[in-house]
């Protein structure tokens, strides 16, 4: 009892710091915690947001995505360079179809092959970004027709909302009610959390941990789509470094990488506050590489917060 | 093909089909300038009827100095290299020009130490444009108002020019016009949007202008101004090297100043050059490609770019 | 009376919610073997634990050859000549058998540099002492479990131990490597060393130990001689009861088979198994460790995919299932290992007992809590599961309860066909007898039990039949009066490898 | 005991390949590129190679060791761009040598901070050290003021312009280092520790063994590594580009898995590394020799990359046990 009162409050204390590094943004530059402000920053997080929903779900199955950033890429570049081929509707299905293979391929190797995640998603990395050039030349691409309703997934609103953040929130809540309430979010938990005691209980891991890429390479095509459409174009190295700033997001909000814990919740503080980290910091006028030692920095502490958070959960 | 082309303005010491020429090219993966140029390069090239390569070091100096290093082990007739340091391949091109491989800069120079290496160089002048710039947003401006900056990724060559000589000219020129803030924005459009918008939301209307790096970032920076609500021409914004969708941005007004330079005149110059050197011909120690400015007046006087 | 080599006064321990150790005390003598005994999570591995320095107790002493110590680490319980050999082995598969009976006291010159000549010589000399049939430079990943367990042993030997503590030693050995244990544990008391010995068989505790110390809920109970007592009234005050009856057979009322096997092949792993089990029937399949008995059930269930092989399922002739289909069928598995195939740890017992019914559980594949909770409820009223709540992570439980929500996570479905491997290993005598009841029970309502076990007085006492399994394939089959001790033995140990009958 | 050892020596060779299947591998390159470019196999080309090969080979002597000690360390990249950079910069106001001095300093006391923060708060290395790439970048533009850094006195590029026949002083470098770390995790308690921690860490710390102290000093090892690569990297070069070692760190771990390190730990040799770092560099140069257009050249690394994790895998199963 007394255990799970202190880990809750050790829990809460991350939020606090975080409501406190708010705080104190907002004292310093009065435009961070109006309304227009916190919009934009949401709708700045929903790509690497929209993708580390599914990374998430790869985590949490116990493995890595490092592919996703030059998925991006790839899937932007298809999305434009298909809109203005086929026509927005058609270049979307194809842009999920691509993601979706291209997730499918990770999982077959991970899952079905059981080949390391890291290298083999470093593989697809490489490898991705060579497609990338091969299919586009290298040259940026750009929505020809500007008034498309293409532009909408970025640059839209619903209800005054950015269409970026709503398709964002609206993923978040179905993935969450997946992770958190579904069979196949139960399953994701215990091959992440035992493989061998879910092979066990019949659970089908290479299938769960192959689901989990694919839905990783679904959630980096909805991604692509925002990102084309808010750019109205792309360029070869749009996701580059992606990868690294979605597992950052995944990690803060306290999912682990050891796989069996975590939730969609978390990821979405997570990566909502690398948002407001990045935008406070901008706001107040530091330099680029005070903030990247500030992103150090409370990548560092949070984890840590949170690892005490959950010291003790599991016997050693 | 073995017939000297006219522009050579000498003789063939041997076949071009035999003459080998390496070619290493920033990073042509990251934007449609460098991609238009690699593909010339590999299509003039093949044109000539040369034995040519065309490497994409990625951006990383080490990597390219590792390519020249590649090149000159294969005894190239002649090497162009659009360096991603000025100073960091100095030791390589040096090695090159020992192993008596004329090494021909292309786009950005390299560093004074190592220019006695250089067989010759050719391209558009970096500081030049950023003058350019520098005097197309003050003019824009009036001689005074607030600029934020929108910079690429901080750390290479080109970034470097084109900060400081912007800011240099601009302090000379146009003393009224002040910086508020300047950040990267890694020379990716969406980056460009979002420190845009940061900026709006911090600076609102105080901001007067914008200076892009590049074009790509630039459109990134309209993009969010026309999310800010923003009419054409309420902020002035200038770059470097237009790109096709900001010639049609400027129409529209969106643009105010920029610098025409062509990919193809750039490949084109120094592959030229390089045939004339491993020919043995004299060649003028820098050949400029011009960048002449481009503004909302006299757009519609330049071809839509094709990159 | 010679004066103890250790005694300890008064020792507390408290893990955050658990008092794992209150007051405890008592004393090990030079050339004494000293069983420890108790129910699972009494406390027995915590106070080693102290003992080898791995935990600090919060109050009380520890007097060591007469002066009063502090165990600091276990380095420093190792160089005083205390020696803990492992639950679960403790070794590194990826270095030399001499450097992991050095590991942590590698012999270095001035410089830090490893003497490796000294260190394998050293540990050749122990090896030799102790009659090892392996030398210094084999990887240990390559040696079986029970030579593993020698190469921990052989660090007492290596380090002069003056006390060695033993936790549950024989889980995993074979019947011959048992009895090469004990002659080991024997050679070892007459050098003068003290020995603790942890275990759950009585029948080991009664022919191996000099005294009996029993632990309950972290107290003790008392110490006497073994001599002077008997398996009911340790019994008595490890569980604080009597146990009526040990073992509880079935009634024998059969219906139709429920799974005919026949001609199962696992390459190298099982060879041309057939067998039958009817609904109401528990079929023991008894053999020592190694035999593939593991093997054979995780092939029926589809763990591991079979080469050949058919497979009737309740009269009809069905392809061999995947583990899905397995659990769906109706049969249930309960693996040996609870920690690593039994339970998802990160979990609560609820989404554990869950698991494999994920299906029945969820309506269009989302999962239905309440129907679940109530479930958990059921089970943890049915088999008196000690747990905070539905998301109290299994992790935290002791092995006891770990083992009953293996239990009910297959129980809950309705199986068919129940197959339990070694579901009593670990588990304490009170417990044991809980689930020989469990057994007897599903019988009597007319499902097909498997029962693996290595003990052999649980395999006569629950079993209608009992199939032998050696060398991966079935060697013997037997019901009724042909079920006894001297048959199975024969027909486990026949062939041409026959190994020396384990004294009993 | 020879019962055992007997048949052991027959199926010795079969061993040795599975273990060092990446020697194998590497020979096979090296005849494929040969047959393929008239360059490849030249005196100059190799001596480039081997070269170009060793800043990566540098880091991944040090990445070797925290891998076996079953962490990992993704800061070498930036770590190696603050120490070339602090060995450039310096030089004006302290002298050459104390500055390289200062720039081993700097790298190795980064490593500590990593190896500290690992060992102390128990968290994963992926995600401090994922940190720390960040932060350490960070640090290279707050000293360099984000602008390249060049040597005044260019006599300090001749500095590594010693070679031994084809080697250059760096490629020698990685091969002592390989070298004379190879002989430390062979010979010296702290190597084989480093091992036994990597393998099972329970196991080790019931043995005794300060199991953060082990990972304290690989993870300073790794940080010094990083620094060396640095400073030859700045004396290669004459300058310190603020960019310098971008992605370095993956291009590392992919050489120490390739090798066949095992990256849970406990498993592998410099040794194996070394193979990785040579085949990484073989295939690099000899695609660049054969002009492959770079997108080929990523899509067959990311390719190659699978190859040697399904080889490593098709020969771990087939050995069984583990
Ligand atoms: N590290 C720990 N943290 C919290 N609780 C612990 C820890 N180790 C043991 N316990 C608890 O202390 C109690 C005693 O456990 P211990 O392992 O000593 O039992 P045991 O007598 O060895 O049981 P078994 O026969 O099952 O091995 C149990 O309730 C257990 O859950
Ligand atoms: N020769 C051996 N070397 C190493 N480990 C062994 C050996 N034999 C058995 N084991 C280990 O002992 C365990 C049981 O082995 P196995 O499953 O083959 O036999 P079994 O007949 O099912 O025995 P049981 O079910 O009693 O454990 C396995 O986990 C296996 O790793
Ligand atoms: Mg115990
Ligand atoms: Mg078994």
């Amino acid at each position: 009892m007394s255990l799970h009162f202190a880990a809750l409050l050790r829990r809460h204390g991350l939020l606090v710091a975080f409501a406190l590094f708010l705080a104190l943004v907002a004292v310093q530059a009065e435009a961070f915690l109006t309304p227009s402000n916190v919009l934009d920053v949401l709708r700045q997080v929903s790509i690497i947001g929209m993708m580390a929903l599914g990374v998430t779900f790869v985590v949490v199955a116990g493995r890595l995505d490092l592919s996703v950033g030059s998925m991006l890429t790839l899937l932007t570049v298809i999305v434009v360079d298909r809109t203005n081929a086929f026509g927005p509707g058609l270049a979307i299905l194809v842009t999920l179809l691509a993601g979706l293979a291209a997730g499918a391929w990770n999982g077959l190797l991970v899952g079905v092959f059981r080949l390391n995640a890291l290298i083999v998603t470093l593989a697809m990395l490489s490898f991705l970004q060579g497609l990338t050039l091969a299919y586009s030349g290298g040259s940026n691409v750009n929505v020809a027709d500007g008034t498309t309703w293409f532009a909408a997934f970025g640059r839209g609103s619903l209800w005054g909302i950015p269409a970026p953040v709503v398709i964002f929130a609206l993923s978040a809540a179905v993935l969450a009610f997946v992770l958190k309430r579904t069979r196949f979010g139960r399953a994701i938990f215990a091959v992440g959390g035992n493989e061998t005691a879910a092979t066990y209980s019949g659970i089908d891991a290479r299938l769960v941990v192959f689901a989990a890429y694919c839905l990783s390479g679904l959630t980096t095509a909805i991604a692509a789509i925002i990102m084309g459409s808010r750019v109205m174009g792309a360029q070869n190295t749009i996701g580059q470094g992606y990868e690294l700033t979605v597992l950052a997001g995944v990690i803060l909000g306290g999912t682990s990488l050891l796989g069996g814990s975590g939730s969609i919740g978390r990821t979405v503080l997570g990566v909502a506050m690398l948002g407001f980290i990045q935008n406070g910091l901008l706001l107040m006028g530091y330099p680029y590489y005070v903030q990247w030692l500030v992103t150090w920095g409370i990548i560092i502490l949070a984890v840590w917060i949170d690892l005490g958070a959950k010291r003790g959960r599991i016997l050693a | 093909q073995d017939a000297a082309p006219e522009w050579l303005g000498g003789a063939l010491k041997k076949p071009l089909s035999e003459t080998r020429i390496g070619i290493t090219v920033l990073y042509p993966g990251s934007n449609a300038y460098q991609a238009k140029y690699a593909e010339t390069a590999e299509a003039y090239t093949a044109e000539l009827g040369l034995d040519a390569t065309v490497m994409d070091p990625q951006g990383d100096p080490a990597t390219q100095f590792n390519q020249i290093q590649d090149m000159s082990s294969q005894n190239m007739d002649a090497i162009v290299v659009w360096p991603t340091s000025q100073n960091a391949l100095i030791p390589a091109i040096g090695g090159a020009s020992r192993a008596g491989i004329p090494v021909i800069t292309s786009n950005s120079p390299i560093g004074e130490g190592g220019r006695r290496y250089v067989a010759a160089h050719t391209g558009p002048d970096d500081c030049i444009q950023a003058e350019q710039s520098a005097e197309m947003l003050g003019e824009a401006l009036g001689g005074s108002g607030e600029i934020v900056v929108v910079e690429g990724t901080p750390g290479y060559t080109v970034s470097i020019l084109r900060k400081n000589c912007f800011l240099d000219r601009l302090a000379d020129a146009y003393p009224d016009v002040t910086i508020l803030e300047s950040q990267p924005a890694d020379w990716n459009r969406e980056r460009a949007q979002t420190v845009m918008e940061t900026f709006l939301t911090k600076y609102g209307d105080e901001i007067d202008g914008v200076y892009a790096f590049d074009d790509g970032m630039g459109l990134g920076v309209v993009s969010a101004l026309k999310g800010a609500g923003k009419q054409p021409g309420d902020v002035k914004v200038v770059t470097c090297n237009q790109f096709g969708e900001g010639w049609d941005q400027m129409r529209e007004g969106w643009m105010t100043g920029t610098n025409k330079q062509s990919p193809v005149d750039d490949a084109i110059l120094a592959i030229q050059t390089a045939v004339k050197v491993a020919n043995g011909i004299e060649v003028p120690e820098t050949q400029k490609i011009d960048t002449p400015k481009v503004t909302p007046d006299n757009v519609d006087a330049f071809e839509r770019p094709s990159w | 009376m010679t004066t103890p080599i250790l005694t300890v006064a008064g020792i507390t321990k408290t893990f955050p919610g658990v008092r794992a150790l209150s007051d405890v005390s008592f004393d090990v003598r030079p050339g004494e073997v000293h069983a420890l005994v108790g129910e699972n999570g009494a406390g027995k591995s915590t106070l080693m634990k102290v003992l080898a320095g791995l935990h600090q107790p919060d109050a009380g002493r520890i007097v060591h050859h007469g002066r009063e110590v502090a165990i600091a680490s276990p380095l420093d319980a190792r160089t005083r000549g205390i020696l803990l050999i492992h639950q679960e082995l403790s070794l590194s598969p990826e270095l030399s058998v001499a450097e992991n009976i050095y590991l942590g006291a590698w012999p270095t010159n001035r410089f830090g540099i490893l003497r490796k000549r000294a260190m394998r010589e050293a540990a050749a000399a122990a090896l030799e002492a102790l009659g090892c049939d392996f030398g210094p430079d084999v990887r240990v990943g390559t040696l079986s479990i029970a030579r593993q367990q020698m190469v921990e042993i052989a660090r007492a030997q290596a380090f002069n131990a003056n006390l060695v503590i033993f936790d549950e030693p024989t889980a995993s050995l074979t019947e011959a490597e048992r009895a090469q244990l004990f002659a080991t544990v024997a050679q070892l008391r007459s050098q003068g060393v003290g020995i603790v010995y942890i275990s759950h068989k009585m029948d080991e505790i009664f022919s191996i130990t000099d005294r009996i110390t029993v632990l309950r809920d972290g107290t003790v109970q008392g110490t006497v001689e073994t001599a002077a007592t008997d398996v009911d009234s340790i019994t008595r005050m490890m569980i604080g009861r009597d146990l009526s009856s040990y073992f509880h057979r079935a009634r024998a009322d059969f219906g139709e088979e429920t799974l005919g096997i026949e001609g199962l092949h696992v390459p190298g792993l099982v060879h041309g198994v057939d067998l039958s089990v009817r609904a109401g029937e528990v079929l023991g399949l008894y053999g020592l460790v190694g035999a593939g008995r593991s093997e054979l059930v995780e092939a029926i269930f589809g763990i591991r995919r079979a080469s050949a092989g058919r497979m009737r399922w309740r009269g009809r002739e069905i392809p061999l299932p995947t583990p899905r289909q397995a659990v769906d069928l109706g049969l249930a598995l309960v693996p040996e290992s609870r920690k690593e195939q039994g339970l998802v740890l990160g979990l609560g017992g609820r989404d554990n007992i869950t698991l494999p019914h994920l299906a029945r559980f969820s309506t269009l594949g989302v999962m239905r809590p309440g129907a679940e909770t109530r479930v958990f409820d059921r089970f943890r009223d049915e088999l008196s599961i000690k747990t905070t709540g539905p998301d109290q992570p299994v992790g935290l439980l002791s092995g006891g309860n770990q083992q009953k929500f293996v239990l009910a996570k297959w129980l809950c479905a309705e199986p068919r066909l129940v197959i339990l491997d070694e579901p009593t290993r670990g588990i304490d005598v009170g417990s044991k007898s809980a689930i020989h009841e469990l057994i007897a029970g599903l019988a009597e309502q007319g499902l097909a039990v498997i029962v693996i076990s290595s003990e052999m007085p649980e395999v006569l006492g629950v079993s209608h039949r009992i199939l032998t399994m050696a060398d991966r394939r079935i060697t013997g089959s037997f019901t009724g009066d042909e079920m006894t001790e001297e048959t199975l033995i024969g027909a486990v140990s026949a062939g041409p490898a026959a190994l020396p009958s384990a004294a009993e | 005991m020879s019962v055992a050892e007997t048949p052991r020596r027959a199926v010795a060779a079969g061993d040795w390949i599975m273990r060092n299947h990446i020697w194998v591998f590497l020979a096979l390159t090296v005849a494929v590129f040969s047959f393929a470019s008239p360059y490849f196999l030249t005196v100059n080309n190799l001596g480039n190679l081997l070269t170009q090969g060793a800043f990566i080979g540098i880091l991944a002597v040090g990445m070797t060791l925290v891998i076996l000690n079953g962490e990992i360390d993704l800061s070498v990249g930036a770590t190696l761009a603050l120490s070339c950079a602090l060995a450039i910069g310096l030089q004006t106001s302290i002298g050459t040598w104390p500055a390289v001095i200062a720039a081993l300093l700097a790298g190795a006391g980064l490593g500590l901070l990593n190896g500290l923060v690992v060992a102390l708060s128990g968290m994963h290395s992926f995600v401090v050290t994922l940190g720390a790439l960040i932060g350490i970048r960070g640090l290279v533009f707050v000293y360099t003021g984000e602008n390249a850094l060049m040597v005044e006195d260019f006599a300090y590029t001749e500095i590594a312009e010693v070679y031994l026949g084809p080697l250059s002083l760096t490629a020698l470098v990685f091969f002592g280092l390989a070298a004379a770390f190879q002989w430390l995790l062979t010979n010296t308690r702290h190597g084989r520790e480093t091992y036994a921690v990597g393998d099972n860490v329970a196991a080790a710390h019931d043995a005794g063994i300060n199991v953060k102290r082990h990972k304290i000093v690989n993870f300073t090892i790794c940080g010094t590594m990083a620094a060396v690569a640095g400073i030859l990297l700045s004396m290669r070069l004459g300058t310190a580009e603020p960019n310098a070692g971008r992605i370095w760190e993956l291009w590392t771990i992919i050489a120490v898995v390739l090798g066949g390190t095992r990256l849970s730990g406990g498993y592998g040799s410099l040794w194996m590394t070394v193979g990785g770092v040579l085949t990484l560099a073989v295939l690099r140069n000899g695609l660049r020799l054969l002009n492959t257009p770079n997108y080929v050249e990523l899509m067959v690394m990311g390719g190659v990359l699978l190859l040697a994790l399904a080889l490593d895998r098709a020969l771990l199963t087939r050995e069984g046990a583990r």
